[in-house]
């Protein structure tokens, strides 16, 4: 075998005190070899960031590399002083982050930070240095390069920023491109194509890519080599398809085993039920700015959306960021207004009740929301959080505290939760008390909207199976909103396709991901990372 | 941008026109009136001669019919007139004006240059002596009385070591011209300058240092390390650049405070600036006078306001390329 | 304690000692002097302000000057005669004055001045000229004044302050409050206006033409603004000002500056106003209206400490209604010595019950400040509850005026004659809200009214001393208002200035005969 | 809450703020007993220098008054007025700032423009003029420094309710039948608590000097005996008795230094998140 560009060996990297755990990285061993992509994966907390931000010298303050070596051209970086580490930098090693946004500086143009690099390097004049700019956005295949070398970075796109970011880490032609969760926080027709476009440039320059992820679909899209951390320690390494398709270390296998299946099952036939809840010709419309002078902005979040659900029936609303699927969400639950349309919740149109009436009808929709831990009054304990509902709509206090007891044993917790505030419990136990809080008022209907997206993925497994059951056995009725179409298919009976704030396609879940007619709905599942290797797995 | 300052300058407009109300009110709450202050500085006075003063400053027409006449004055740009002073309202400001902005904008931009460059070296060494050093002294001068430190710079450099004038504008009966008068000015202007300048300084050394520590924790500061930039590149393009933003906020707040601070700098130095003028007016009920240093000072205010959102839109292209 | 009163006579010593030499006044130089605070305008005869006075006074004449004995001397009026009945007063003009403009001064411009523009004017004059029957010129030189019935004060209504002469040919016919004119004075004296520079200083130069041979000595004043008492020392100290008029800085700093080489202190050429200093008691309600309960407050003030702690020990204790420099004083009064006992024993036979009195201070600066706060504890101290009620110049005013207030520091003058400065804060017939300048305690005593009316237009002045001492005595007896002190107002100059103060009106008119040695 | 302890006392600067604030209330509270002569009796001679007299140690004033007694009562009326001011600026700011962020809309409009007019006038100006039109006395200071000291407030309460309004917690409490007012109060207030209180903290530090300031100028009660009332006093005989002015200034200047250092601390200690930085 040929040598590593670079080696990690028996890397150790101390937390500061207080931290959760002593080593955030503990005596990771790993090999990069030139003209491959390594994918690191992992839940989050596991180090794997940690590690990277350690081969670049960029670690935070507090925290510091204690045991180990990484070798990179015979030499151990660590060794290094901040001056040739400098030099490395951008030169060597380039970086890539998730958030493209917040990765470029908002004040600067395009072409300034990308000839920054040949600056702090002290290559090529100014002029050139601008030219290079433009060739580069044109091989990351930004769309017009000249115009967006002169753009300021909040004037492009999320998919676009980082092409720019990319094309500033290849402006010298590194060696080794770490990539931090990149495409994380893209939609997933832009990760796609963000993750094509890595592939295509390591491919023509032979680079070595260390691919950080926590996605297996990613890692099965991209990965050469894999190596699977958790808790600061490397459990299994190997090819790609050996560790996809035989996991050996138990860890691995519960997180494959956890990531929902594509394959959509037929739905059952069910026996017709009268529909719970009828949406007909829902539209919102924002107007933002506008004044004395100025004139709006006009967006139409929703166009003209009409729906209907039956009672133990899951919709699931899929769509991109921007799509207008939580806008949906919020105005059947009338946390937005609706500009038109009809929202009939057993007969009763709820999108037009006011006031008191509408405080009252409130109890028959509830919702679950995505983000566990903004979604509990952090300074209200899990019993008042659970309880309030009733109490709001007359149910005496003790009463009210002995449902949320029964509840908080219905989504699996332990009684005892009743008097303790949020921050003790985890992410996923959160959620749990989220979806108790919903139950809570004895719904009609419950709008989950990206209720498991902000969960690592074993979590996400547990709470989809709750989910599951909770519907099983209370018959509800449920409206699940994601832009992650492994979930809808996992948990929808029915599925509705958004795009520009309208339903593309609406039907049965195993049509959608099997027969989709609408072409935006083919290029969405196309899109998924893994379907290919998933698809040729099952056969 | 034209469109955008003709906004703002219709919404100052208002907010003017609002706040001469509210004083115009507020003023004329107050016990006693120009006519019985004046008819006391004469030593004598009899019902007739008051009645004469205030038919004379019109006070003794109704409460909304002073307004208007006041207002209507006010929009064909007329402070009215100072019966106390005899003078009108306009020449008596303008002539006491140039002495405060002289003080206000020295003593601002010695704040600003020295707190922002201050916070940038304590920022720059975080947690080292000379941080401690720099934060405690801002805190110490963000903790002192303005009017406290005016009189202990005084007794000091000017009582005790006698290196600085402690009082006036120049040096009276002097007449001094030209670069002499100028050089004359400038070192009576030291003591005022600094002593209204320090609190400032404080303000905006805490904030800078704050500001380019926080934004020094970036994602994109990551990304010019990344790049393989020298600190010293990182900290003036990416960190200074972008930590400036709140800071020149908040200098556009300030400064017009600072106007108001320059009522207790203009008293214990006796500067002869509109913060004394006003605390003459107020106490002699020389309501127009009074109005129009109101008006001037909160024009100011607004000026300043809108050279920061001016100042903002240059610095920041989202907001600039969005409108 | 001791080292303090010794200091305070010394200075008194000095106060002596300042105009005592004269030698050959010296032509030229410039005098630098303190005004303060900044006159609002120049024109004597609409604004009668202290600073206008102070510094308009060498710009304008009156027909007469009064000595520091009050004694008249000749100004514009070479000359005077008042007829045996007291009735007729005849004045002579100088010839050959001239208005700094080169019109000629005439007996017209006298007439002028009194019976059209003061008379419209200067509600002080206007009192006076009740007492007139008519004016009339015999010729371009003699002016001569009849009254209805004799009136003593009348010699002495014609300074520069209370008559001055205006021109007749500028103000004639004009609207006089907004003639142009008015900020660019006018006179007859012996400066002329030359320049002002608001918030900075006011010039005046040497009238070439004067009609009184080789006068004035000095080629300019130069008044300077300085907003700030503490600063105003200063001045003086670093040489930048030559002369503080009184009351220029704080009473604190006299002490020091009065040390300082060179440096001359008199506390004369206040004689003409008298500056008399007491609080009112409110008659009318609350345990003021009890004449125990006044007794008390006299007798519970520390006058002594006041003045030497707060006034540098210049002035004299009030022992009566009618200043020591004014005509007709007598010190055949009751005395109200520093006796807190007697003071208590007072409120305990009146029964007081603690009710607590508004004490309001006079917003003229910190000496007046710490003076109320020195009262409030004195009578604390004698078991009287006083809060002191803060307010500007407006507010003090106000409440004064509307007699909203229980007890209340004023200082008035009193122009020489009780008949001017005095009669009118004790008479019935002036009680009327709405004015700070007349009976505002609310004083009711029929046999005061009779006395100040007979003593004012007795024909002798023996007649009317009988009538003013009987009438101080009944004051002290019944104490309508709480006397305090007879300001002394220290005019600081250096010694080389000389002949400064030489009238009963000081610095006013004084640069008329002013020097500098060099 | 005793992790907020320890992160608050592991701060210096919030240890030794605390110590100095502490001797301050403690004199504040204890002057009467510590001192129980009246600090305006005029006890020795005018101008005593400090040190002269064992009884008198700092000195006497013009009018031969104890300054050691005056400072220990001037405590009591620096942090009367700090303290009330400061409640009246937070019950005229925090509902006015959570009206307007958590209904949005117009009433965001109407009173933010209302907070936005009162910052444009010279906030110490109009202390002055309110002052003086309503006549010194504690209650019209309290009252002018309140009015010029709330916009702060609502300004930052009506950030804060902004951002949580959008968290995801008050949906759910709109979602389960809470009324308005029930959220604002049990949902939403609760949660702004830590800002407020370290801007409250500062804003008594703010009004001591605002206090301090007016009393120089001669707007203060007249019959209280306040720190900047002593210097203000001082003013026009610094040459003569330079420790009139000088110790009530040191007096303001360690108050206000140790609360502005008790705000840090708390600010530090409340929000860990930002503590972290800068150490």
């Amino acid at each position: 075998m040929t040598e590593p560009v670079l080696s990690i060996e028996n890397l150790t990297i101390a937390l500061p005190e207080g931290a959760d755990r002593a080593f955030a990285v503990d005596g990771v061993n790993l090999q990069l070899f030139a003209g491959e992509i390594l994918c690191i994966v992992g839940e989050s907390g596991s180090g794997k960031s940690m590690a990277a931000n350690a081969m670049m010298g960029l670690l935070p303050d507090l925290v510091r590399p204690v045991d180990g070596r990484i070798v990179y051209g015979k030499v151990d970086l660590l060794d290094k002083t901040e001056a040739e580490l400098m030099d490395l930098r951008g030169r060597k090693l380039a970086m890539i982050f998730q958030e493209p946004m917040s990765a470029l500086n908002p004040l600067m143009r395009v072409e300034d930070q990308i000839a920054e690099v040949y600056e702090a390097h002290r290559l090529l004049s100014p002029k050139t240095r601008a030219a290079r700019a433009v060739e580069l956005l044109t091989e990351v295949g930004i769309p017009d390069p000249a115009k967006a070398a002169k753009a300021y970075p909040f004037q492009l796109s999320g998919g676009q920023r980082q092409r720019v970011m990319i094309a500033m880490a290849l402006a010298l032609e590194p060696e080794i491109l770490i990539a931090d969760e990149p495409t994380t926080a893209l939609d997933v027709t832009t990760q796609a194509q963000i993750l094509k476009l890595i592939r295509d440039l390591q491919r023509k320059r032979g680079m070595a890519v260390m691919f950080i992820t926590h996605d297996f679909g990613v890692v099965a899209e991209i990965a050469d080599r894999v190596a699977v951390m958790q808790l600061g320690k490397i459990v299994e390494t190997g090819t790609a398809d050996a560790v996809l398709d035989n996991p050996q270390h138990a860890y691995t296998r519960k997180l494959i085993a956890a990531i929902p299946r594509l394959a959509a099952g037929q739905a059952p036939v069910r026996k017709e039920k009268t529909p719970v809840l009828e949406v007909e010709s829902l539209s919102k419309t924002y107007r933002t700015g506008g004044g004395l002078f100025s004139k709006p902005r006009v967006v139409e979040a929703v166009k003209d959306v009409s729906l209907q659900l039956a009672e133990g029936e899951t919709l699931g609303i899929v769509g991109e960021s921007g799509s207008g699927k939580s806008s949906v969400g919020r105005c059947l639950v009338r946390l937005m207004e609706p500009d038109q349309g009809t929202v009939r919740l057993a007969g009763r149109d709820m999108a037009h009740l006011k006031g008191e009436r509408l405080r009252a009808a409130r109890g028959s929709i509830q919702m679950i929301f995505q983000d566990p831990y903004a979604s509990l009054n952090p300074r209200a304990k899990i019993g008042r959080i659970i309880a309030e509902g009733p109490m709001a709509h007359g149910v005496a206090r003790r009463e009210a505290y002995e449902r949320a007891a029964r509840l908080l044993e219905l989504v699996g917790l332990d009684v005892s939760a009743i008097d303790r505030y949020p921050h003790e419990f985890s992410g996923g136990q959160r959620q749990r008390v989220g979806i108790a809080r919903a139950l809570a008022l004895e719904p009609r209907v419950i709008i989950a909207d990206e209720a498991v997206s902000a969960l690592d993925v074993s979590i996400q497994a547990q709470v989809l199976d709750l989910l599951a059951d909770l519907k099983e056995r209370l018959d509800l009725a449920l409206i699940f909103i994601t832009h992650d179409l492994r979930v809808a298919a996992q948990i929808c009976d029915r599925i509705a396709v958004m795009h520009r704030g309208e339903f593309v396609e609406t039907g049965p879940a195993h049509d959608i991901f099997n027969r989709p007619r609408n072409a935006y709905t083919r290029t969405l599942i196309e899109a998924i990372p893994g379907r290919e290797k998933e698809l040729a797995t099952v056969g | 941008m034209l469109r955008f300052i003709l906004m703002r300058l219709v919404k100052a407009a208002i907010i003017l026109i609002a706040i001469l109300t509210l004083n115009f009110f507020l003023i004329h709450a107050a016990p006693g009136d120009p006519a019985a202050v004046l008819a006391g500085e004469a030593g004598a006075a009899d019902a007739q001669f008051i009645e004469q003063l205030r038919e004379r400053f019109g006070l003794d027409k109704p409460l909304l019919t002073q307004l208007g006449i006041y207002l209507g004055g006010v929009l064909q740009l007329d402070l009215g007139y100072s019966y106390r002073q005899q003078m009108p309202v306009a020449d008596l400001i303008f002539a006491r004006l140039p002495a405060t902005l002289l003080l206000t904008l020295t003593a601002f931009v010695i704040a600003l240059v020295l707190g922002t460059l201050a916070g940038v070296l304590a920022s720059a060494r975080v947690g080292k002596w000379s941080d401690t050093v720099i934060s405690t002294l801002a805190l110490l001068f963000y903790a002192t009385p303005l009017f406290w430190v005016a009189l202990m710079a005084v007794l000091v450099f000017s009582v005790f070591l006698n290196w600085l004038p402690g009082f006036g504008y120049e040096t009276v009966g002097a007449n001094y011209t030209g670069f002499r008068r100028a050089l004359d000015i400038a070192q009576h202007l030291i003591l005022p300058a600094t002593t209204l300048g320090l609190f400032f300084m404080a303000v905006y050394m805490r904030m800078t240092r704050a500001s380019m520590l926080e934004v020094s924790q970036l994602d994109f500061v990551k990304t010019a390390r990344a790049k393989g930039l020298k600190p010293g590149i990182i900290q003036r393009r990416h960190i200074f650049r972008n930590a400036m933003l709140p800071v020149v906020t908040l200098a556009g707040l300030q400064a017009g405070q600072l106007v108001g601070g320059a009522v207790l700098t203009e008293t214990v130095f006796a500067w002869p600036g509109i913060g004394r003028l006003m605390f003459e007016a107020l106490a002699q009920r020389d309501y127009n006078l009074l109005l129009g240093i109101f008006f001037v000072s909160a024009a100011m205010v607004l000026l300043f306001n809108l050279i920061t959102d001016i100042l903002y839109r240059v610095v920041d292209p989202r907001i600039r390329v969005a409108s | 304690m001791k080292a303090m009163l010794k200091r305070l006579s010394l200075l008194a010593a000095a106060l002596f000692v300042s105009t005592a030499l004269h030698a050959e006044p010296v032509t030229g130089g410039r005098a630098n002097v303190v005004i303060q605070p900044e006159p609002p305008s120049l024109m004597v005869g609409l604004v009668q302000n202290g600073p206008t006075q102070m510094v308009a006074g060498n710009i304008y004449e009156g027909l007469l000057r009064y000595d520091t004995d009050l004694k008249p001397m000749p100004q514009l009026a070479m000359s005077w005669e008042v007829s045996e009945d007291g009735l007729t007063y005849t004045f002579h003009l100088h010839e050959n004055v001239k208005w700094h403009d080169g019109e000629p001064f005439t007996a017209a411009d006298v007439v002028f001045s009194a019976d059209v523009f003061l008379r419209e004017t200067h509600p002080r004059l206007r009192a006076s000229l009740e007492h007139m029957e008519e004016i009339s010129t015999p010729d371009d030189h003699t002016v001569v004044f009849k009254l209805k019935q004799p009136f003593g004060p009348f010699i002495g209504i014609f300074e520069v302050g209370t008559m001055p002469m205006i021109p007749k040919h500028i103000y004639e016919g004009t609207d006089f409050a907004n003639n142009p004119a008015n900020n660019t004075p006018i006179g007859t004296g012996p400066f002329k206006f030359a320049e002002w520079e608001k918030g900075s200083h006011i010039l005046l130069t040497k009238n070439e033409d004067y009609y009184e041979e080789g006068r004035p000595y000095l080629d300019e004043i130069y008044w300077h603004v300085i907003p700030d008492a503490a600063s105003r020392a200063v001045a003086y100290e670093t040489g930048v000002v030559d002369v503080l008029p009184g009351g220029s800085i704080e009473n604190f700093d006299v002490q020091r500056i009065a040390d300082m080489e060179n440096t001359c202190i008199t506390d004369k050429g206040w004689e003409y106003f008298g500056p008399h200093s007491w609080m009112w008691l409110n008659n009318r309600e609350g345990p003021t209206s009890d004449v125990r309960f006044r007794k008390a407050v006299m007798y519970a003030m520390d006058r002594e400490f006041a003045r030497d702690a707060l006034w540098n020990g210049l002035g004299k204790i009030a022992n009566s209604p009618v200043s020591s420099s004014t005509r007709f004083h007598t010190d055949d009064v009751t005395e109200y010595a520093y006796d807190p006992d007697k003071a208590r024993a007072l409120l305990e036979e009146m029964g007081y019950d603690g009710t607590p009195v508004r004490l309001l201070p006079l917003p003229y600066g910190e000496t007046w400040q710490r003076w109320a706060e020195a009262v409030k504890q004195n009578l604390d101290e004698v078991g009287i509850k006083v809060e002191i009620v803060a307010t500007d110049v407006a507010g003090w005013n106000q409440k004064l005026a509307e007699w909203d207030y229980d007890i209340a520091f004023t200082y008035l003058y009193q122009y020489g004659d009780p008949a001017l400065g005095v009669a009118r804060s004790y008479v019935s017939t002036n009680i009327a809200k709405g004015s700070q300048w007349n009976n505002v305690e609310g004083y009711v005593n029929e046999d005061v009214d009779a006395l100040f009316e007979q003593a004012a237009v007795a024909v002798t002045p023996e007649e009317r001393q009988e009538r003013y001492t009987k009438v101080q005595q009944v004051l002290t007896d019944e104490v309508p208002v709480a006397w305090l002190l007879e300001l002394g107002f220290p005019t600081i100059y250096r010694c080389n200035v000389k002949d400064l103060v030489t009238t009963a009106i000081g610095v006013n008119d004084g640069f008329k005969d002013a020097y500098i040695e060099k | 809450m005793s992790d907020f302890w320890k992160r608050f006392s592991r701060n210096r600067g919030a240890v030794i703020g605390i110590v100095i604030l502490a001797v301050v209330v403690l004199v504040a509270i204890l002057a009467p007993m510590l001192f129980p002569q009246s600090p305006w009796r005029m006890v020795q001679r005018p101008f005593l220098p400090p040190l002269s007299m064992n009884q008198y140690l700092l000195g006497t004033d013009a009018l031969g008054r104890d300054v050691l007694t005056g400072l220990a009562y001037g405590a009591q009326v620096s942090l009367l007025v700090g303290i009330v001011s400061t409640v009246a600026a937070l019950l005229v700011g925090i509902p006015i700032g959570a009206l307007a962020g958590y209904f949005g809309g117009a009433a965001d409009d109407v009173l933010m423009r209302f907070t936005e007019f009162f910052q444009t006038v010279p906030s110490f100006a109009l202390a002055i003029v309110l002052v003086a039109i309503f006549e010194p006395n504690i209650q019209s200071i309290i009252a002018a420094i309140a009015v010029v000291s709330w916009p702060p407030v609502a300004r930052l309460v009506r950030g804060e309710v902004l951002s949580l309004r959008s968290r995801e917690y008050i949906e759910a409490a709109i979602l389960s039948g809470q009324t308005s007012a029930a959220i604002i109060w049990r949902q939403v207030l609760p949660n702004t608590l830590s800002p407020i209180i370290v801007l409250a903290s500062l804003m008594v530090a703010t009004a001591i000097l605002l206090e301090s300031s007016l009393s120089f100028l001669g707007l203060g009660d007249p019959n209280m005996m306040s720190w900047g009332y002593m210097i203000g006093a001082a003013r026009t005989v610094i040459r003569q008795a330079w420790w009139l002015s000088f110790f009530p200034g040191v007096a303001i200047l360690l108050t206000v230094l140790a609360l502005n250092l008790i705000g840090e601390g708390l600010n530090d200690a409340l929000n860990p998140r930002l503590a972290r930085r800068g150490k």
